[in-house]
């Protein structure tokens, strides 16, 4: 249900439009704000909200949806014992400001991001593949990526197996 | 011409056949020093060590040894094909070499040359260019780390190690090593106890010298994967490994001679002591109980067999180191105790010194080079300077100016530890300057 | 006869690592033949019955000084000097002058052999333990050299450590 | 003479001797790196002047699979991330599954998790504590450790048939009744555990060798911690007095007292100290826990086919490596939309590069082993 208290009043204050919606889900609060300015709200948080402690950033994919994309930053303020998530959404093409400046922790968390959802962070040191070989294609955890895709070059050449199509 | 090449050979057999059995036995001991580490390893770790080949690990040498002739001798491509099977023979022959001014018994030397234990010094020291061409010539990089990594530790702790000999050959007033156990037995006590600094900075400087315990840095296993020896296997790779454990023995004999008074007894002058002439027998006899006692609990029958044939040697032993007590006997040959029971004592002092080296390996995690190097420098070599000074004191005070023994070496060793105490608080307040605090 | 034997091995052993130095084209090799003619001097000491000498030989040259040779052929890569030609074109001038200056030594030493004493070999057994002859010598009559000598040592043990200083 | 820092991205090739810098390769296949972590250190001499890790060498695309499974069929491959404390991992899922049903595992189920938890928390300190000795050179304390550690891996045996990978857990509670002697076996383990570990710290924290290769190695101030998001001991090491136990309690962790360790610089040395207390202070928790456990059901109503509301939730537990949190977003089905899992090891491990700068090789092999990274989570 919607989520009224007076942090939303003091970022509707500080960020008006900017903040979309606000809700709680399971005793969580949640805030969706808009992409272009999720570097300054972050920064905000860590400042003036003590959120000084990013948990973890994540993506989640909805394919059918047009900005298809959610970047999650779920944050942590040891002064006030409280978690804040923040959501932005994005399409495929858009860029997402990195927040790799305020938190250095983002660092490799977006580096996943990018390197599974194809999330291009604007800002960010070097932005190149973490997990998987660099000349791999394709970002697994979207939704239009399932198990055929994996039959890529890379995997043929590196991993001699022959071709499933 | 026939006569004196047969004069010659005769006047030299004693030495030969001592050299044949040094050639011969070593590489057997040093292979049951590996055994009896990787039990006394086992025992500190709270397990049993080798077990499975002959009873409780017995021929596990053996087993390593053929294992080692069997495997495969790899030269990697560029590597410098003559430097690399050169390399590993230099070790050993100059760890063999150094054995040879040694006096294992009164009988047992191959050579008493005048300048004995100088000239063990010198050789090992040739043993560097093994480690340090070793580590070149098998052209791969944690190799050529390794190699500069011991070669810059043996050089620094030789040098230490080389002030406390010449500590403890102030006393003796000279380089032969039949010489020097005589001067303790004239003199006493053992070296040992007159200049324990030098003792103590010996002990430390010998086990850098053969990169050992807390020293190993050269193979390193978690950094430099083996050093130097990284590309060797098989029997070349049991050449080092055999110049290894032969230096030690080298090195622990160095110190029984010096400091720990060689073949003689403990407490060789005072005929109250003499009971513990019976003590090699005894010992012998107890260990002979023990094989008898576990021989049934082998598992298989001829496993209890050789627990049995080892319990039958052990008794023998100690009736060839019982014999000279007996009157009978040793009026017949008179050169027989100091003889047998000598080469017992100097071979017990040996073992236990290896023994306090496996120790110390066991209990201690390794130095980080930088803090090694700190350590040889900065502390040991003039901690050593210093106790060489020392004991030319106390010699002034002794011999000239008729101080007793007690307050001349009492008094100089305390002010050699006040030295010690002055140079660790030093080198300690200096650590802290020297902390890389990463503020980048 | 036994000594001749033992002599002429190693002053043969000396000379052909000797020149086997100078020839060979890797630098490690060269600095293997000339650990062994060092030995092999050391080893005429020996046979000499100069027990010191051969020690301190063995010691300083081939522990101490060919240690640091081949630390420094270790720490700079090899790779560079290997291309470099090794013989210059006037290795034949060299070899030139090698000839004349042994045609003087072996013309000096044959007009001026009756002049040379050489004093008769001592009997091995006459001879006193080398090392307490040597100690007692060097502090005794040789005393301002050997000072000297270590004050020299020191300078030099300074001028390294200063030169080195850079890091430190 | 402070020595001076050559600053990463500026003149990278040059270096204080004027020499080119050598790249050493460690892993993936190296003896100390725990693991496949491939790291490429660059060295001026001995000294580290940069370093890159390399992962992915494990990556088994955990949270692709999650999107297939349903939420039991998942949970066993939760204890494959961090193989070495693999109940903690369960009880992570498991726990944020509930809260995404609203519902509560019943008290005892609650406290036998929580003691099993503790007793896993030792375990993997135990297995931290022997590699890290041993990487430093120290060979005994290994072996005195994994003695230790058998008692609770048998422990665990008797639990649930597993020794590492246990899946001792179910969403909504336990599937296993406790075996009758748990308490027995749990007291026989931890009564004489406090001197086990006296006998560690008699080998180690005096040790003036194992002081020297610790102390002021590889230093992390409190403020660079929460900037580089590390958790748990590495966190609280260097002064951030935060354990989610006493934050945020779960399970039964409200119904216990203990203290929360801390160092004050966050080097290798205090974060050494700081584990060796919590397996104390687990040990505590667990006598505690021993004492009454209640009766009663062991599992909650929680039906057969688990179809969670639509929405999401994100749950963090204390893992023996720091904070091990799941988002897990629903979207009515038996199957997860999506699980993201916060892996502690790889978000302490980014603190590595820093951390190394300026120290030797052998400080980099004592910085890997003090952060305590298993690379099956950090890789996923």
């Amino acid at each position: 249900m919607a989520l009224d208290n007076d942090l939303v009043k003091r970022y509707k204050e500080k960020f008006g439009p900017a903040i979309l919606e606000a809700w709680t889900d399971r005793k969580q609060a949640i805030l969706v704000v808009a992409r272009e300015l999720l570097g300054e709200i972050a920064l905000y948080s860590r400042d003036h909200e003590k959120f000084d402690w990013l948990s973890d950033l994540t993506a989640v994919d909805w394919p059918k949806r047009e900005q298809r994309f959610d970047i999650v930053l779920n944050m942590y303020s040891f002064e006030k014992n409280e978690r804040l998530r923040l959501k932005a959404h994005a399409s495929a093409d858009e860029r997402v400001p990195s927040v790799q400046g305020i938190w250095s922790t983002a660092n490799w968390m977006e580096r996943e991001v990018y390197d599974m959802f194809g999330v291009i962070f604007e800002g960010h040191p070097d932005l190149k593949r973490i997990l998987l070989p660099d000349e791999w294609q394709g970002h697994p955890l979207r939704k239009d990526y399932d198990i055929l895709t994996q039959d890529t070059a890379w995997v043929r050449e590196n991993l001699g197996i022959e071709s499933g199509q | 011409m026939l006569m004196n090449v047969f004069h010659f050979v005769i006047s030299i057999w004693v030495p030969l056949v001592c050299a044949l059995i040094i050639v011969a036995v070593l590489p057997l001991v040093a292979g049951y020093i590996v055994l009896m580490e990787r039990k006394v390893m086992a025992d500190m770790q709270a397990r049993l060590g080798p077990m499975r080949v002959g009873p409780h690990g017995l021929l596990q040498p053996i087993a390593d040894a053929l294992k080692l002739l069997i495997k495969e001798d790899i030269i990697p491509d560029e590597a410098d094909k003559a430097i690399f099977w050169f390399a590993p023979l230099i070790s050993v022959t100059a760890a063999m070499l150094a054995m040879s001014a040694l006096a294992i018994g009164p009988w047992f030397q191959i050579a008493d040359l005048n300048v004995g234990l100088l000239f063990v010094v010198g050789i090992s020291a040739l043993g560097i260019f093994g480690i340090v061409l070793g580590g070149w010539s098998s052209n791969s990089h944690y190799s050529l780390l390794g190699a500069l990594r011991s070669a810059a530790q043996l050089v620094s702790y030789e040098t230490a190690a080389g002030m406390a000999i010449v500590g403890g050959l102030l006393l003796a007033g000279t380089l032969s090593t039949r010489e020097i156990i005589q001067a303790q037995n004239d003199y006493g006590t053992w070296f040992a106890f007159a200049a324990p600094v030098g003792f103590f900075v010996y002990i430390v400087a010998s086990i850098a010298e053969t990169n050992r315990a807390p020293f190993d840095l050269p193979e390193a296993e978690s950094e430099l994967v083996a050093g130097y020896m990284t590309e060797y296997s098989g029997f070349r790779w049991a050449l080092y490994f055999l110049a290894e454990y032969t230096n030690m023995v080298v090195v622990a004999s160095i110190a029984t001679t010096l400091f720990l008074g060689g073949w003689l007894r403990p407490f060789a002058g005072t005929p109250a002591f003499n009971f513990l002439d019976y003590f090699p027998s005894v010992l012998m006899l107890a260990v002979g109980a023990y094989c008898f006692y576990r021989a049934p609990k082998q598992p298989v029958k001829v496993q209890s067999l050789f627990m049995v044939a080892v319990g039958l040697l052990m008794i023998l032993a100690a009736i060839i180191l019982a014999a000279p007590l007996v009157p009978a006997v040793s009026d017949l040959l008179p050169g027989l105790k100091p003889g047998l029971h000598g080469a017992f004592w100097f071979l017990l002092k040996v073992g236990l010194y290896i023994y306090l080296f496996m120790w110390l390996r066991f209990t201690f995690p390794r130095y980080r080079f930088d803090q090694l190097m700190r350590l040889g420098w900065q502390f040991l070599i003039p901690l050593s300077i210093v106790n060489v000074m020392g004991i030319g004191l106390a010699l002034v005070l002794h011999r000239h100016w008729g101080w007793g023994h007690l307050p001349a070496f009492g008094l100089t060793t305390l002010l050699t530890l006040v030295v010690a105490a002055w140079l660790g608080w030093a080198e300690e307040k200096k650590d802290k300057v020297h902390v890389f605090v990463g503020e980048t | 006869m036994l000594d001749h034997i033992v002599f002429y091995f190693f002053a043969a052993l000396a000379v052909v690592s000797a020149i086997l130095v100078v020839t060979r084209r890797n630098v490690v090799q060269s600095a293997i033949f000339l650990i062994t003619a060092l030995l092999a001097t050391a080893g005429i000491f020996l046979q000499l019955h100069a027990e010191f000498l051969f020690i301190v030989q063995v010691i300083l040259y081939a522990g101490g000084i060919m240690v640091l040779f081949v630390f420094v052929i270790m720490l700079i890569n090899m790779d560079v000097s290997l291309h470099q030609v090794q013989f210059n074109r006037q290795w034949w001038l060299g070899l030139l002058l090698a000839l004349v200056l042994g045609a003087e030594l072996t013309i000096a030493i044959a007009i001026g052999r009756s002049h040379l004493s050489f004093g008769e070999a001592a009997p091995a057994s006459a001879l006193e333990p080398s090392t307490q002859l040597v100690g007692k010598v060097l502090f005794s009559e040789y005393m301002l050299p050997f000072e000297i000598a270590s004050i020299l040592l020191l300078v030099a043990m300074i001028g390294a450590v200063v030169m080195a200083k850079k890091k430190i | 003479m402070a020595d001076e820092r050559i600053p990463f991205a500026t003149h990278a090739d040059q270096t204080v001797l004027g020499a080119d810098e050598i790249v050493l390769n460690m892993g993936p296949q190296h003896p100390s790196t725990h693991g496949v972590l491939r790291v490429k250190l660059r060295l001026d001499g001995e000294k580290v002047i940069g370093s890159e890790c390399v992962i992915g060498y494990l990556h088994r695309g955990v949270e692709k699979i999650a999107e297939h499974r349903s939420y039991q069929q998942f949970a066993p491959y939760v204890d494959r991330m961090d193989y070495v404390a693999a109940v903690s991992n369960g009880l992570g899922y498991c726990e944020a599954v509930e809260k995404l049903l609203g519902a509560e595992a019943p008290p005892r189920a609650r406290v036998i998790r929580t003691i099993l938890t503790e007793l896993q928390r030792i375990a993997s300190h135990l297995f931290w504590l022997g590699t890290h000795a041993l990487d430093i050179g120290a060979l005994t304390p290994l072996f005195y450790c994994l003695r230790e550690r058998e008692e609770i891996l048998k422990i665990f045996e008797k639990f649930c048939g597993a020794r590492l990978t246990t899946h001792a857990f179910r969403i909504g509670g336990l599937q296993y009744e406790a075996y009758d002697e748990l308490e027995k076996d749990v007291e026989r383990f931890c009564t004489p555990f406090d001197k086990r570990v006296d006998e560690y710290e008699s080998l180690l924290t005096e040790n003036r060798i194992w002081v020297g290769r610790t102390k002021g190695v590889g230093i992390l101030t409190s403020k660079e911690a929460i900037d580089y998001g590390a958790s748990g001991p590495v966190l609280r090491a260097s002064g951030v007095k935060w354990d989610i136990r006493k934050a945020m309690p779960y399970a039964a962790y409200d119904q216990y007292k203990f203290e929360i360790p801390t160092g004050k610089n966050g080097d290798t040395y205090d974060r050494y100290i700081v584990r060796m207390e919590e397996m104390r202070q687990s040990r505590l928790i667990c006598l505690q826990a021993i004492e009454n456990i209640p009766a009663g059901p062991i599992m909650g109503k929680v039906g057969k086919v688990l179809k969670p509301p639509p929405g999401e939730v994100y749950h963090a537990i204390e893992a023996p490596k720091g904070e091990l949190g799941y988002y897990i977003i629903s979207d009515g089905t038996t199957q997860p939309y999506r699980v993201r899992i916060r892996p502690p090891s790889l978000i302490n491990l980014e603190a590595f590069d820093k951390m190394i700068r300026g120290h030797l090789v052998a400080d980099v092999v004592a910085i890997i082993g003090t952060l305590d990274i298993v690379l099956g989570e950090v890789d996923r």
